[in-house]
């Protein structure tokens, strides 16, 4: 457990144990203490990374640059969501004490996970999160958001029934859960069957396509800000990160070709089908369910070549998904909020009375779809070249034609939403409060910057593998 | 072994009747039953620790809370009114495989052994377990304690605000 | 000299986003900026253009894994970039008043001119995957542009375009990465006369053709005539396509060395698209689909001149490319002035606009003659050295083709140009355009004239560029 | 090679003052009176000077001026022979008439644009007489194609006129792209654009030559308006202004054409004889198609626009018998025919100005009203129809040498045909316009104004002062023409009165002519409706109609195949539209319907799904993956 970055996870975790006791009627209160932790967290982290990427020499760099990378993403997105929410719903007063309270713990239990050095504190810290995550679906108590939460209950579950089983098998199989400790040298039948049981625990946890059922409704059904942040961070956490883990661990040994090809099929396969389901969809955070669904295909397909540049890809694009992902939930939220409805029938040439919203879901958009300048472009480059260098020409190509998929469906998704005539019953819309707005156009900017000055970024992602 | 067959026995038919029973306090017993049996077979594996853990903790505590909750519900929800005869095939289905297991996989596991590199005479006291090794289990603990709390508080609230 | 380059292309990329700044200002001042900066991105390119035959002038910027950022000047991208850029500042004048009654001008102006700046840092950029990066920011500035009419049917195409291209695009990446993988490197410069096999060339030339709407992509160009018609005459008469033009020369004319079959593979798709598109804008009723059909065409001449593999086929290319540019997009620019006056498309409902609009009239027929390749223009020279070209293959079919091409090219302009200004009068006849366009239009049309009488001038500094640049023997084993 | 400049840029005066001139006279207003007329005809004249003493200065070798023009090898090379200096005296000369000539046609659209144009195709026939490079000759020559068409266009209102305008353009501009292509390959099989070069190893009809002479062909007979490609001169005349029909159609076109077509076939080529006999099938068939169908024509215009285009047949029929006497007489004939031609059509023009009509049944007994202009006619008539003493008898009597000595009588029967159907239609003409009783409208119709009298005159007395024997203009032009395109002449006389059995099958094809306008004459009673018995003969009936509906018109043939062809590759064009656009997306949206159906299943079977997978994984990867 790396001492140092103990206290991340220590904070929010103890700001939420303080939030209940504050009295009902002070509500700013309990947005202001939540705030203010997560913002604490971000100033830190964010100034160790960009004076590295300032600097640009990383002599001195001691700390484990993977957890610090996934520690800054996890607070961004954290403080993105508070920062919205606290604005979002604010005449409808939700049981606002405890969700906040619930995200601060949910926070504190993601960075424990990404700081866990053993299986074991893994799967507690990923079951807290789970339980965290299925509460806060049901938060805006819509009917719908209620069934989405014990869909999610229940399609996950056997992820924790695996998980454990797979992790017992390797306990038996080498005495110790800690990730230094164990020594894949062999690879006996026991260590298979254990390690495959535990990423297809993952995999269902992270919504990859054969268990992709529970990932449209819920991400569709839960309260938006919630959704954001569940397809933001929370499924990537809980699912991708400790798949990346053990890739981290085995390559180091340079074996796991069979498990190399059922991850890389999944992800291919999670890549079509995301992509290809999301063109016809009439709801807003559907369609952003199953592109978060096709992304996540492509972090898994970068996983799957077990080599470092691969690692690196699956890093990079993990990161720059949250980032796009939170903006286009959040822009869905403005335009849930300004027209009461994502049904993306009804809306129409909202461009000119949300020109904020509309940008920043272009530049999040063209990102995710590859558009060059653009981080996205630099993390699906990796990834097709980690595919290409480890021999899967094929599943390349595939990745490379999949990105059409997705700028078709995001243009249809911009010609149905923002282009076009207004009609007469949106005509008094009007952008959303410029509060609402700050935590898009700041992750956008950094969607940007990471593009524009990759030479700075790639550098610090080379610290992963070390 | 007949021993062991017998546990397997009641453990399996006690999961089918928790799921099938038609009245909640039935379910609960069954779950009771369930955990019991369960701690005598961690018992007959000498793992003291975990069957003592599970029959204090599952058999215990968490039957009292269900029937203590099952007894406040009013009693008119008590018969569960949809048909339930369709979904008799899942445990049937399960309670097949179980029989089908018992046969070909023991043998299948025997050979588990020589795969262990774990041998229990080594390990060292609980106590130290615990907090030496296992340290940062603890933050694990409170997450998961303030994570349970807040859910409850989180949903249930609602729902005695929706009542008056 | 090197940061010259940088400021051709960083001057409009940035200066793209300072213009809804001005805007907040006031709308003259936006229009004065976006005028001053494609002047300054014309007069930058003049400079470069005038010592483009030194050599060693770069601008490199590292980047990982060898896609360093590098800016490289030769004659055959300060040609091109000097090309785009004045067609592009005569559009921008133009536009002054026609964009003036339609909404969202702000963006209109903004995309134009960072279109105008990603086509200079495509031209200048001496990396393949840089080359990319900017091929794709002209796809995004072509799909806002495109869908600048913000109706269903404008989007639907508008879609239609930037999914074509950036199919396209993706292809071509693949393509690059190929190269890069077998050849280790990206950078334009060390892959001089290196082999590539007949699969990555395909792909590339599969992004080329999309980029430049030949035959299998070909369709979103007459689609994309829904907008405004400066878009179009930017966009398909005199920049857009010429990328795929450019990077063709550039790639396959003085960098890589093509198996033999894979230059006559391009020939002979190129003679098709002639054929198809000639026949396709003979048959149409839409005035800007006729033009665009008409470039298609035209393009697949300027391909011949690349492909056929001889020098002076090669400069004829580049004379033809500039002369083509030049007609085109005053061809475009006419048709926007007669749509604003008939407020009508379809060239059935058009005629007699001659006695009405003399100038336009005027403008529009030495145009269509520089296109048609009649002498005094400079169309002609084009196509008199493509042509020479086409014979060198010493293939009867790709002469046939294009001789058939060439002919259907004169069958349809003439068409064009009867239908709209000689056709039977009808009643109330518009007078002419405003006095911007006009005069843009008609500097346009004697440009041509003037290039094609004193043609000495570029043509000398296109076989002089072909000279020093083009792998000629090289194609032909 | 006298290369000294002063001689050099006597070559540049053609080309370059006219082109200047132009552009003056467009700054000009269109209000000052006789100005522009005055400049234009000043500087013909300068030209007219310039080519006469060029004509002197020629000695053996020819004059050459090189500019650096095209790239590094392509230079804009003139080279002044014999031949080119003939062209470039008769270009100028007609030029100066017409300019003179057209200050009193009224019709001619706005005199200021009419004369820029005239200026510019004098320079750009000037230039491409004189240049020796073909691109440059390409250049000027194709640069006339635009000149045409606005000739026509500006000459008149309506819907027929800009039809007629489109039809010449198109014609034209085609057949040039042709021609374009015919020299592109000459240039790639001699790898030189220079034609001196290419002379001295002159091109053989094989494999790319083949296709070359024959792109070079079509575009020689369409300049020259020869039979295929003839159908735009008649239209043209209908519709335009005498003074555009007697300078271009009548004059420079057929010494353009015919001085190509002589320049390929001799100088260029050495043609087979297979070549021979098509070159010399064409002529014939011209003068016969031509002919036949200007027998019937009842508009002055369009009569005279049919015989310029039979009398190219004679032309061609003398350049295609490949022996010096044809070649002679087919460039003496050029000469003449340009003469006697454009006279007749300024005649129609001073009729046109005077009574207001072309069509010849309303016209009658002008001879006593206008005796110039009749007599003029005569003179002109007598000899187109190459009557003895003026000069189209000389150069038909070289032509009719020529086709004899290469053999082919049949070409010689089908030439005396048509001069015998040319007199016939002359007599009619004639007689119908000038002789017979005068209408009552035309009573006070004065004579033509002196501006249009003085170029007929100069004509009239050119075709008499060529006739007589014909030596001076065949030792002075057409002698040293064959020698600079390397014609060995030997001891053949050329020119002279020869009463030899020539002389009598002409008076014989005069008689017959004469008896056959006055069986058409006493039939019909009307002059003008004398070939009313050729017209309504059994079987020519119906091929007279159709040639008027434009079944044989390769403009309207070519405009259908056009249009059909045009056809399918917008189908093509629309399937590949479909392509890329309908069925990817139809695919996906099925694909994604499926999906999205397979999505909303209960939990239940999402849960067997799930557990499904699960077992397939395991399956695929422990239990098959591990054995």
């Amino acid at each position: 457990m790396a001492i140092d970055l103990i206290s991340y996870s220590l904070v929010p975790l103890f700001a939420a144990l303080i939030i209940p006791f504050i009295p009902r009627k002070h509500r700013r209160i309990t947005e202001i203490i939540a705030n203010i932790t997560l913002l604490s967290g971000i100033i830190n982290l964010g100034y160790v990374i960009i004076y590295y990427l300032v600097l640009n020499d990383y002599t001195s760099y001691t700390s484990d640059a993977f957890t610090t990378l996934m520690l800054f993403t996890i607070y961004l997105v954290g403080m993105a969501i508070t920062f919205f929410s606290t604005y979002y719903e604010v005449e409808k007063d939700t049981n606002f004490s405890s969700y906040y309270s619930l995200i601060l713990v949910s926070v504190s239990a993601m960075c424990s996970l990404v700081m866990s050095r053993d299986f074991f504190t893994l799967y507690i810290f990923m079951e807290a999160l789970s339980v965290c995550s299925f509460a806060l679906i049901t938060s805006d108590s819509k009917t719908f958001s209620i069934e989405a939460a014990i869909k999610y209950f229940f399609l996950t579950f056997p992820a924790s029934v695996l998980i454990i089983f797979g992790i017992s098998l390797l306990m038996i199989n080498y005495g110790t859960f800690d990730f230094d400790t164990i020594k894949f040298t062999s690879m006996n039948f026991l260590t298979f069957v254990s390690l495959s049981f535990i990423i297809l625990g993952f995999l269902i946890k992270a919504g990859i396509v054969p268990f992709h059922f529970w990932t449209p409704d819920v991400y569709e059904g839960s309260y938006s800000p919630v959704s954001a942040y569940m397809a933001g961070i929370v499924t990537k956490v809980g699912g991708i990160y400790a798949i990346i883990k053990i890739v981290m661990l085995l390559s180091s040994y340079g074996f796991g070709s069979n498990l190399s090809k059922l991850l890389l099929f999944t992800g291919f396969l999670s890549v079509f089908v995301g992509a290809i389901a999301a063109t016809v969809q009439k709801n807003m955070k559907r369609m952003l369910a199953y592109s978060s669904i096709s992304q996540m295909g492509y972090i898994i397909l970068a996983a799957a070549t077990f080599s470092p540049i691969g690692i690196i890809a699956a890093v990079f694009h993990l990161i720059n998904h949250a980032t796009f992902k939170t903006v286009l939930f959040l822009n869905s939220a403005c335009v849930e909020k300004s027209t009461g409805t994502t049904n993306m029938d009804e809306l129409k040439g909202l461009e000119h009375r949300m020109p904020w919203t509309s940008w920043t879901s272009i530049i999040a958009l063209f990102s995710t779809a590859g558009l060059p300048p653009l981080s996205g472009f630099w993390s699906k480059l990796l990834i097709i070249l980690a595919l290409w260098q480890s021999g899967h020409i094929f599943y390349a190509v595939a990745a490379l034609i999949a990105s059409v998929f997705t700028l078709a469906y995001f243009t249809i998704m911009q010609k149905k939403v923002f282009f076009g005539k207004l009609p007469e019953k949106f005509n008094d819309i009007k952008e959303a409060k410029y509060q609402l707005l700050i935590p898009v156009v700041v992750i956008s900017l950094i969607i940007i910057f990471t593009g524009v000055f990759f030479n700075r970024v790639f550098p610090y992602f080379e610290r992963i593998l070390s | 072994m007949i021993f062991y067959l017998l546990i397997y026995f009641i453990i399996v038919v006690a999961a089918a009747m928790a799921i099938m029973s038609k009245k909640l306090l039935n379910s609960a017993v069954m779950l009771a039953l369930l955990s019991i049996g369960i701690s005598i077979l961690l018992f007959a594996y000498n793992a003291p620790w975990a069957a003592v853990f599970e029959l204090s903790v599952c058999a215990g505590l968490i039957t009292v809370l269900f029937i203590s909750a099952v007894s406040l519900v009013k009693n008119d929800e008590d018969a569960l009114k949809e048909k339930r005869v369709k979904y008799t095939v899942f445990p049937l289905m399960l309670v097949g495989f179980a029989v089908i297991a018992s046969i070909f996989v023991p043998e299948y596991f025997a050979n588990l052994f020589q795969f262990a590199s774990f041998n229990p005479s080594n390990n060292p006291p609980l106590g130290d377990m615990i907090w030496l090794y296992r340290g940062f289990d603890i933050i694990g603990q409170i997450t998961l304690l303030a994570a349970s709390i807040f859910v409850i508080k989180h949903i249930f609230t609602k729902e005695t605000k929706n009542e008056h | 000299m090197d940061k010259t380059v940088l400021l051709a292309v960083l001057v409009p990329v940035i200066g793209a986003f300072t213009i809804p700044l001005f805007n907040r200002i006031s709308k003259d001042l936006r229009n004065v900026m976006a005028v001053v900066i494609a002047a300054s991105t014309f007069i930058f390119n003049v400079v470069l253009m005038q010592n483009a035959f030194l050599d060693g002038i770069r601008y490199v910027v590292s980047f990982p894994l060898g896609f360093d950022f590098i800016l490289k000047l030769d004659p055959l991208s300060a040609f091109m970039a000097t090309v785009s850029s004045l067609i592009s500042l005569v559009i921008v004048i133009y536009s002054l008043d026609y964009i003036s009654h339609y909404e969202n001008q702000t963006e209109y102006y903004t995309m134009v001119i960072f279109f105008m700046g990603s086509m200079m840092g495509l031209v200048y950029s001496d990396n393949l995957i840089w080359m990319y990066t900017f091929w794709e920011l002209t796809g995004f500035a072509s799909w806002r542009l495109v869908g600048f009419f913000r109706g269903d049917k404008e989007i639907a195409k508008a879609n239609k375009t930037v999914l074509v291209t950036f199919f396209g695009a993706v292809l071509m990446l693949i393509g690059i990465i190929d190269i890069y993988m077998t050849q280790g490197t990206v950078v334009i410069s060390e892959l001089k006369a290196k082999e590539i096999t007949f699969l990555p060339a395909t792909l590339i030339l599969c992004g080329i053709f999309s980029k430049s709407a030949i035959l299998p992509f070909s369709t979103w160009l007459p689609d994309a005539g829904v907008a405004p018609s400066t878009v179009t005459s930017l966009l398909h008469a005199a920049v857009l396509v010429k990328i795929g033009t450019f990077v063709y020369a550039k790639l396959f004319g003085t960098i890589f060395i093509v198996p033999e079959s894979f230059s006559y593979m391009v020939l002979i798709i190129t003679g098709i698209t002639a054929l198809v598109a000639g026949g396709a804008a003979l048959i149409e009723t839409d005035m800007k689909r006729i033009i665009a059909y008409s470039t298609i065409s035209q393009l697949s001449f300027i391909f011949l001149g690349l492909a056929s593999g001889s020098k002076l086929a090669f400069a004829g290319a580049l004379v033809y490319i500039l002369m083509h540019s030049i007609a085109k997009g005053s061809l475009f620019l006419c048709a926007g002035i007669v749509e604003q006056k008939t407020h009508t498309k379809d060239i059935t409902k058009m005629g007699g606009l001659v006695k009405s609009m003399p100038l336009t009239a005027l403008a529009f027929a030495l145009s269509a003659f520089s296109v048609m390749g009649l002498p005094p223009f400079g169309g002609f020279f084009g196509k008199f050295f493509v042509f020479k070209g086409a014979i060198e293959t010493n293939d009867i079919i790709v002469s046939i083709l294009f001789f058939i091409g060439a002919i259907l090219t004169m069958l349809y302009l003439s068409r064009l140009f009867y239908k709209i200004f000689l056709g039977s009068e009808k009643p109330n006849m518009p007078r002419e355009g405003s006095s911007t366009m006009v005069a843009s239009v008609l500097f346009l049309a004697f440009l041509g004239l003037v290039l094609g009488i004193l043609i000495t001038y570029p043509f000398d500094y296109a076989s002089i560029t072909t000279e020093t640049m083009y792998m000629m023997g090289v194609n032909i084993q | 090679m006298n290369t000294n400049t002063n001689i050099s840029n006597l070559i540049l005066i053609p080309i370059l003052i006219p082109f200047i001139s132009a552009f003056l006279i467009l700054l000009i207003s269109e209000k000052t009176k006789y100005l522009k007329e005055v400049l234009s005809i000043a500087v013909a004249l300068l030209c007219f000077i310039a080519s006469i003493t060029l004509l002197r200065l020629v000695g053996e070798n020819p004059i050459i001026y090189q500019i650096p023009w095209l790239g590094y090898r392509e230079m804009m090379a003139f080279r002044v022979d014999h031949l080119s200096a003939f062209l470039l005296f008769a270009v100028s000369m007609f030029s100066t008439l017409i300019s003179i000539y057209a200050i009193s046609v009224k019709n001619k659209g706005y005199s200021k644009i009419f004369y820029f144009l005239l200026l510019l195709t004098q320079s750009a026939a000037a230039g491409s007489v004189l240049s020796d490079n073909l691109i440059a000759m390409l250049f000027f020559w194709e640069s006339m194609v635009v000149f045409l068409y606005v000739y026509i266009y500006i000459s008149g209102e309506g819907y027929a006129v800009r039809k007629a305008a489109l039809k010449t353009f198109l014609i034209n501009g085609i057949s040039d792209i042709a021609m374009m292509i015919g020299i592109v390959i000459v240039g790639y099989i001699s790898d030189t654009y220079l034609m001196s070069s290419i002379s001295s190893n002159k091109l053989i009809l094989s494999g790319w030559g083949t296709i070359a002479y024959i792109m070079l062909l079509i575009g020689a007979l369409t300049k020259a308006g020869a039979f295929p490609f003839h159908t735009w001169i008649p239209d043209a005349a209908l519709n335009s202004n005498a003074a555009f029909m007697a300078y271009i159609p009548a004059a420079i076109d057929k010494l353009l054409g015919i001085y190509f077509l002589a320049r390929i076939s001799i100088y260029l080529y050495s043609l087979n004889t297979t070549m021979q006999v098509i070159l010399m099938a064409i002529g014939a068939i011209t003068i016969l198609v031509a002919v036949m169908m200007a027998l019937v024509q009842s508009d002055y215009k369009r009569l005279l626009s049919y015989h310029a285009v039979s009398q190219t047949g004679y032309m061609i029929l003398g350049i295609g018998t490949l022996n010096p006497i044809g070649i002679a007489g087919g460039l003496f004939h050029m000469i003449n025919h340009a003469s006697y031609k454009s006279c007749l059509f300024m005649t129609s023009g001073a009729v046109e100005r005077e009574t207001g009509t072309n069509d010849i049944s309303k016209l009658g007994g002008l001879f006593s009203r206008m005796p110039v202009t009749a007599i003029c006619f005569i003179v002109a008539a007598a000899s187109i129809s190459g009557i003895a003493p003026f000069n189209g008898f000389f150069s038909k009597e070289l032509v009719y040498k020529g086709t004899l000595a290469s053999g082919w009588t049949l070409f010689f029967y089908a030439a005396e045909l048509g001069s015998i159907l040319t007199l016939a239609s002359f007599l009619k003409l004639g007689h119908s316009v000038f002789f017979g009783s005068c209408p009552e409208n035309l009573k006070d119709t004065k004579e033509a104004p002196y501006s249009m009298i003085i170029p007929m005159i100069l004509l009239a007395a050119i075709c008499i002062v060529f006739g007589f024997g014909a030596d001076i203009p065949v030792s002075k032009f057409i002698e040293p023409s064959l020698s600079s395109l390397g014609v060995v002449v030997g001891n053949i006389e050329l020119a002279g009165f020869h009463t030899d059995s020539l002389f009598i099958i002409f008076l014989v094809v005069v008689i017959i002519a004469v008896t056959n306008h006055i069986i058409g004459f006493r039939l019909s009673g009307k002059a003008y409706k004398s070939s009313d018995h050729i017209h309504h003969a059994p079987v020519l009936k119906e091929t007279y109609a159709m040639a008027d509906k434009g079944y044989f018109d390769i403009y309207e043939i070519s405009r259908y195949i056009f249009a059909y062809f045009a056809g399918i590759m917008f189908k093509v064009d629309r399937f590949f539209d479909k392509l890329i656009d309908d069925i990817p997306s139809a695919i996906t949206r099925w694909a994604s319907e499926q999906l999205s159906r397979l999505q909303s299943a209960s939990y239940r079977v999402s849960m067997f799904f799930i557990f499904l997978f699960i077992a397939i994984y395991l399956l695929y990867l422990g239990g098959i993956k591990w054995q």
